[in-house]
């Protein structure tokens, strides 16, 4: 089942090379829409406290102890989830004409997410790692927006592809040169019985590959550049899901495979992601491009999760709180409450630059009298953004927060500032945009479409869903 | 009735709040605003009845919030009389003011709108009141916020009105992450958030852990502290309340007068047992005293007459603070709280009835014989006056006296400061009401009276300002829990004098004076610019977060310099070494060399590209035959 | 005896059939050369007992390729033009040479081995006894119809689908051009 | 069993082969060079039966089961190769190899 959703957007750029242009569209929304129906059917099936599930495991390359091995568990049940969601809106999101070779591009980035974020071998895992990269890569190149876009899906691509090489190289000396397993399950194993001795070297390669991803302070430079030309439901992808295949990544290889190491280095790691948090909210603030200050919302709000992940490499069972629990979740539900919501926002930045032809936050203003349905959308996923309660960021946050409040007060305390830079940067856009007197150029800009709101209308639905009842989705990642 | 209803109270308004947001009738609107509200206060007051009947605390639990693990968040609510009071006072004063609303906007073309934010800021309030978990509390504060950000930049096309919004949800959001941080500690110290839980609950038994140093109990009401001088405006937050005013005057009276900022003091009151038992309470109650004075020494500067009312708000709350802070329970300041928010409510509501009346005239210089124009907002708010200048036997008159009494006993200079207060209080209400009511209008169009949806709740409300400490606040301080106490003389005669001695001043000095067209003797430069807090917080941390955003800005182009820099440093490197000694060792040997053996092989190919087919397929044959030859004959 | 004059003949008439086919001007000649040429080769292969392949080398050889070359001569015009005079000396030279070397390094290994004891390249076989007595051309067929229908199944199924695929290919290489609105004849 | 043996045929194969190269490496008339490649592909299937018939396994069949893929791949080829002769021939109006060098770098 997991195999058929991964390829469904595979068959899909088949069928979209052999049939007609025309088509495209349809095709590459049906892949994604088959891969989000087989998801939501194995979900239903889940069983939290079951462990690994619906795994598929078969021998790849036995000489290099390579298995095609796929399975679903708490750690990727939600992620997911998030990545197939996010597929059919992508695909929905993109600008109605499209050539054969755009939706071709993005059947594939699919797939290369989906197996991210289902693979169990580290070498498969790669592989689609590396193939949700690629894609991307040219998206940007070829659909993207203006002159940087260039230079921007170049830096996109050097930066991870050098990650990437460190991770790689990082893996093959952790499997002894493909002489012992690839497997996650396997090493982790390995390493909760002392028999994996990794070190420090092997441990920041692979970091190093995954801090790429998230992005984090200072390997972030690619990701303004590249969410800012990337074409919108590339960006959607890119913040919504890419990033969490970092983290991802952390929660899979990182915390199993690595203990030793994280614990050793988990405090660096939480002042890394807090200067990331704090250095995104900072640099938001000064950002006259919309889609840019949205880029570096993410890169803050993804840190969070990082955040939490140094507490998992702290953390001991022995509080008052179970706080190994409370970050593995607040993380995961982070991943996906602010999948949904920059997804969501990034959305509304392209139609808000496709009506007006311009971007920038003092091109706008008040929009709230032109465009009352997009302003309230936009209200909506701001304001979850900033972690207001009863939406989606809040239950994430505080899951976070008080994990790392019971290792790390002093951190803790300081990364509060973060949220309050947060709320201080979106309040400032949200002014720009939304209020003041409407100037002639945005008095008739058409509000929401049928179209569009119905792409918003689940997305919204989620936010609130996931920030009222929180324990219907942190149930998946119970164990 | 079961304390089960007890979750429709805030249910109801946020039902209102979703059906009526996307209305676009606003009477419709109104009618579904009112209505719920009604059914709110009707349950609110069984509930009241049932406190006082039952006395203790009760909890009901309706919900899990989530669960990890062992650590459990639930929606449960608490009944005691203190909710039940908060609640009861909110829904009848929130009822007033939806009703006053529905005439006060009803030309608005966004009326609908205004009622959805109206009703879920109720909601949201109710959910604070009735909370049993600090987490829940918490959450419902922000919807607080987040409504009260909505309502005052509701006229959004006013970039006034939007900053100012803008203003108070991130100056409030300053003490909400103090107060997110005192919850992380409960926390993670109690393992809990349960307010009470029989027996288990955070007020019930204290956490008694250090952290950094300092007890849990004094870092979490600290924490918990920041919050309430967030919400509650007190120094050195209190900037963002007089901007408030830029929203309609409604959400002025109900938000900033009657409830949300009094939820800071709520709050205070509410974990009372942990300012007690870290020994906080002195701070709480200096943070008061000085909000009050400071406060009221502003308002006599200001010509805005909702600023005026805005920052006797902050005065007041300031008082409240004292009250909590110099009292063994929390029961003098909440009912200063509760004859506040009456009495303010109504003079929030006056104030909005005397600027519609004047043709949405605000500047007390060019308004002037309302009394003669406005008869029933003039007695309305003269009831509301008196309850506020504490004038003998008037509600504010008892709870005033109550803080007064508590000062006294707990720390004398307090006193001194909460006197002093309350005879600026007197002295400024004065110099408004002379500006507003007496003389000749001075404004250019003829003041008129409002209609009766705008008068009536005035009317109940002056009964109320002026009734209800006389006739139940004795019952109300004994079931808050208060301690009795003495009545000193000296605080009594102390209470008429400023009282009277203030209003009797303000009288001597505006009375005679030619309003309006000459200088105010008492509104000095740092007075009327509020003694420069916004110039000052601009220069010192609007100045350091510009700095630290810079600094990051620098960096990062610092970085992307880095980053730049590399790649031309790899170039750089290639040349030095290409053109340095090694130019014939690593050059001939590798680089440059091999690429020109390269090259010089490819021209010896090229000549045999004569892209003629036959001359191709000689040379494969000629390969085969080298194959051919080595394998028999070379190959051994 | 017969087998070895009925060998040496087929082979006679398969050399002097290649040699006429790359040699006359006259393509068509040429043609009929080739055909020659596939139908001794296919009375060898009777004379190593493999029927089925020498049935299927006179249907397909000369039933389907010759008609097909045929076809083709006609449809390009001045094949039997002057191409004979430019078969200059240096072409001639050097791929005669080679023409005689490639076989001779293939050739003389053979020869030499039966008279040095060195270790022979190519094992040479006294053809197989069991064979000669058993095969008959009924069994043969048989057994290789088993065979391409079980084990070689797949295999035969690509051979199939590459057959289609080249029929398809052939006839859209070869389709007529399309007169475009320009007039210009643009590649099919 | 005759004295013919298996060096008969590989040394008439090998002829064949010459045969063909010469062919190939002589002729510029495309469709000659054709028939030089039937003539390679016919001498290389006389390799393949002869080996078989001489070989320690005949009754594996290898040899046939070759020689018929190698018959349809072959046939295959012609055809495909006789499609291009026609399309080069309608583009250069030639069919000359000489005169068809755009490969040749310039």
């Amino acid at each position: 089942m997991i195999s058929a959703l991964t390829f469904a957007p595979v068959l899909a750029a088949l069928l979209i090379l052999l049939l007609p242009e025309r088509w495209a569209r349809r095709l590459a929304l049906g892949g994604a829409l088959a891969s989000l129906v087989i998801t939501g059917c194995l979900l239903g099936q889940f069983n939290p406290s079951g462990g690994l599930q619906f795994v598929e495991k078969a021998a790849w390359i036995p000489a290099l102890h390579v298995d095609y091995f796929v399975g679903l568990d708490g750690t990727n049940a939600l992620v997911l989830l998030l990545a197939t969601i996010l597929a059919p809106l992508a695909v929905l999101a993109s600008p109605a004409q499209m050539p054969r070779s755009y939706y071709l591009l993005l059947s594939l980035q699919f797939t290369g997410l989906f197996g991210a974020f289902t693979a169990l071998n580290f070498f498969h895992w790669f592989i689609f790692w590396e193939m949700a990269l690629v894609p991307a890569f040219f998206l940007i190149k070829l659909f993207g927006h203006g002159e940087d876009r260039h230079r921007a899906a170049l830096s996109f691509f050097l930066f991870t592809v050098l990650g990437s090489v460190a991770m790689l190289l990082g893996f093959l000396f952790l499997s002894n040169g493909g002489q012992e397993s690839f497997d996650f399950i396997a090493l982790a194993d390995k390493a909760k019985s002392g028999a994996l001795q990794p070190g420090g070297w092997v441990f920041i390669a692979v970091l190093a590959g995954l801090c790429v991803k998230v992005p984090l302070v200072p390997l972030h430079l690619w990701q303004a550049p590249a969410y800012a030309a990337a074409p919108v439901p590339v960006t959607m992808l890119l913040t919504g899901v890419m990033s969490k295949m970092g983290v991802y990544g952390f929660l899979r290889i990182i915390v199993p495979i690595f203990p030793q190491e994280l614990r050793a280095h988990a405090e660096t790691l939480m002042v890394l992601a807090l200067v990331t948090i704090l250095w995104g909210a900072f640099l938001a603030l000064r950002q006259t491009q919309l889609k840019r200050l949205l880029a570096f919302s993410s890169l803050n709000h993804v840190a969070f999760c990082v955040f939490g992940v140094g507490v998992l490499g702290i953390a001991t069972n022995a509080g008052t709180v179970d706080v190994q629990r409370l970050a593995t979740q607040g993380i995961i539900l982070q991943m996906f409450a602010h999948g949904i919501t920059a997804a969501g926002l990034f959305y509304m930045a392209g139609l808000l630059e496709q009506r007006a032809g311009k971007d920038g936050l003092n091109d706008f203003g008040g929009l709230s009298a032109a465009t009352p349905r997009l302003a309230i959308a936009f209200y909506l996923l701001a304001m979850g953004s900033l972690g207001l309660p009863f939406l989606a960021g809040f239950a994430a946050e505080f899951l976070i927060f008080a994990s790392a409040f019971a290792v790390a007060p002093t951190l803790t305390v300081v990364a509060t500032l973060g949220l309050l830079a947060t709320a201080v940067f979106l309040l400032t856009a949200l002014q720009r945009l939304f209020t003041g007197p409407t100037p002639e150029h945005v008095k008739f800009m058409p509000d929401l479409s049928l179209e569009e709101s119905l792409l918003l209308v689940p997305v919204l639905a989620l936010v609130f869903w996931v920030g009222l009842i929180p324990g219907r989705w942190l149930a998946f990642s119970a164990n | 009735m079961s304390t089960e209803k007890l979750a429709l109270i805030p249910l109801l308004p946020l039902l209102a709040a979703v059906l009526t947001c996307g209305m676009r009738c606003g009477r419709r609107a109104a009618a579904v605003a009112i209505g719920a509200m009604s059914l709110s206060l009707a349950i609110a007051l069984v509930m009241l009845a049932n406190a006082w009947a039952h006395g203790g605390v009760q909890t009901v639990s309706l919900a899990d919030w989530l669960v990890v693990g062992a650590a459990k968040i639930q929606f449960s609510l608490l009944l005691d009389p203190l909710s039940a009071c908060m609640a009861a006072m909110v829904t009848f004063v929130g009822l007033l003011i939806f009703i006053y609303s529905s005439g006060y906007m009803k030309d608005d073309p966004r009326c609908a709108r205004f009622f959805c934010y109206l009703s879920l800021f109720a909601a949201g309030m109710l959910g604070l009141v009735l909370a049993n978990n600090l987490l829940l509390l918490f959450m419902s504060w922000e919807i607080v916020g987040v409504a009260s950000y909505l309502l005052i930049g509701f006229w959004f096309h006013k970039p006034a009105a939007a900053a100012a919004g803008k203003k108070a949800f991130i100056v409030t959001r300053i003490g909400d992450m103090g107060f997110l941080i005192g919850i992380l500690l409960a926390f993670t110290q109690a393992g809990t958030l349960e307010l009470f839980d029989n027996g288990n609950g955070l007020l019930e038994k204290i956490p008694t852990g250090v952290v950094w140093g300092i007890g849990a109990a004094k870092l979490i009401s600290l924490f918990l502290f920041c919050g309430a001088i967030g919400k509650s405006g007190q120094l050195p937050l209190h900037v963002w309340l007089p901007d408030a005013m830029e929203g309609p005057t409604p959400v002025s009276a109900l938000i900033h007068a009657a409830t949300m900022v009094a939820a800071g003091v709520f709050l205070v009151a509410r974990t009372f047992p942990l300012f007690v038992e870290g020994q906080t309470l002195p701070l709480v109650a200096w943070v008061g005293g000085l909000t009050a004075f400071v406060a009221a020494l502003i308002a006599l500067g200001q010509y805005d007459i909702k600023r005026i009312l805005a920052y006797s708000t902050v005065s007041q709350l300031g008082l409240m603070m004292v009250g909590l802070g110099t009292a063994a329970t929390g029961a003098v300041g909440m009912f200063h709280l509760f004859t506040h928010a009456f009495f303010k409510a109504l003079l929030f509501l006056g104030a909005g009835s005397i600027i519609h009346g004047c043709h949405e005239e605000q500047d007390i210089r060019r308004m002037g014989g309302i009394a003669r124009a406005m008869p029933i907002t003039t007695a309305a708010y003269l009831c509301g006056a008196l309850a506020l200048v504490a004038f003998p036997f008037t509600s504010g008159y008892f709870s005033k006296d109550a803080v007064l009494i508590s000062a006294y006993g707990a720390d004398r200079n307090l006193f001194y400061l909460c006197a002093l207060t309350s005879l600026i209080t007197a002295l400024y209400v004065t110099r408004q009401c002379v500006y507003v009511f007496i003389g000749t209008h001075r404004g250019a169009q003829a003041p008129h009276e409002s209609p009766p949806v705008l008068t009536a709740p005035l009317v109940i409300l002056a009964a109320f300002a002026l009734g209800l400490g006389g006739l139940a606040g004795n019952s109300l301080l004994a079931k808050l829990g208060a301690k009795h106490s003495e009545h000193p003389f000296a605080v009594i005669a102390t209470s008429w004098a400023v009282a009277l001695g203030g209003m009797l001043l303000g009288w001597v000095i505006y009375a005679r004076r030619d309003l309006g067209r000459t200088t105010d003797p008492l509104a000095l430069s740092a007075l009327a610019n509020k003694f420069y807090f916004d110039e000052l917080y601009a220069a010192t941390v609007g100045r350091l977060w510009t700095a630290l955003t810079w600094l990051v800005v620098m960096l990062q182009e610092l970085l992307a310099g880095v980053c730049e820099l590399g790649v031309q440093l790899t170039q750089a490197t290639g040349q030095f070494f290409a053109r340095s000694v090694d130019v014939r060792l690593i050059d001939e040997l590798t680089m440059d060399g091999l690429a020109r053996r390269f090259h010089k092989g490819g021209e010896v190919a090229t000549g045999f590209q004569t892209g003629l087919l036959s001359g191709y397929l000689r040379w494969i044959a000629l390969g085969a035959l080298a194959v051919g030859v080595f394998v028999h004959w070379l190959w051994k | 005896m017969i087998e070895q004059v009925a060998f040496y003949i087929l082979s006679a008439v398969a050399v002097l059939g290649a040699l006429l086919a790359v040699s006359r001007r006259n393509l068509v000649h040429g043609v009929f050369a080739l055909l020659l040429f596939f139908a001794a080769l296919s009375g060898l292969f009777v004379m190593l007992l493999a029927d089925y392949v020498a049935a299927v080398q006179v249907l397909v050889y000369i039933g389907a390729v010759g008609i097909l070359l045929l076809f083709t001569i006609m449809l390009t015009e001045h094949v039997t033009g002057d191409d004979l005079r430019r078969l200059g000396v240096r072409g001639w030279f050097w791929g005669l040479l080679l023409a005689v070397a490639v076989p001779a390094v293939l050739i003389l290994p053979a020869v030499l081995n039966e008279k040095s004891a060195k270790a022979a390249p190519i094992v040479v076989a006294q053809g197989n006894p069991a064979l000669a007595n058993n095969a008959t051309q009924a069994n043969t067929v048989k057994a290789l119809g088993k065979v391409l229908m079980e084990k070689y199944v797949v295999p035969l199924e690509v051979l199939a689908l590459l057959l289609t695929a080249a029929l398809i290919g052939a006839v859209a290489v070869a389709h007529a051009p399309e007169k475009d609105a320009s007039g210009k004849d643009t590649p099919a | 069993m005759s004295n013919l043996t298996l060096e008969h045929y590989l040394i008439l194969s090998a002829v064949l082969l010459g045969i063909g190269l010469l062919g190939v490496f002589t002729r510029r008339n495309v469709i000659v060079v054709l028939f030089s490649i039937e003539i390679l592909f016919n001498a290389a299937n006389l390799n393949f039966i002869a080996f078989w018939r001489f070989g320690d396994q005949p009754e594996a069949l290898m040899g046939p089961i070759f020689a018929l893929f190698a018959i349809a791949v072959a046939a295959a080829e012609v055809a495909v190769g006789l499609a291009l002769v026609i399309a080069v021939y309608r583009h250069f109006k030639t069919v000359d190899l000489e005169k068809l060098d755009t490969l040749k770098e310039e």
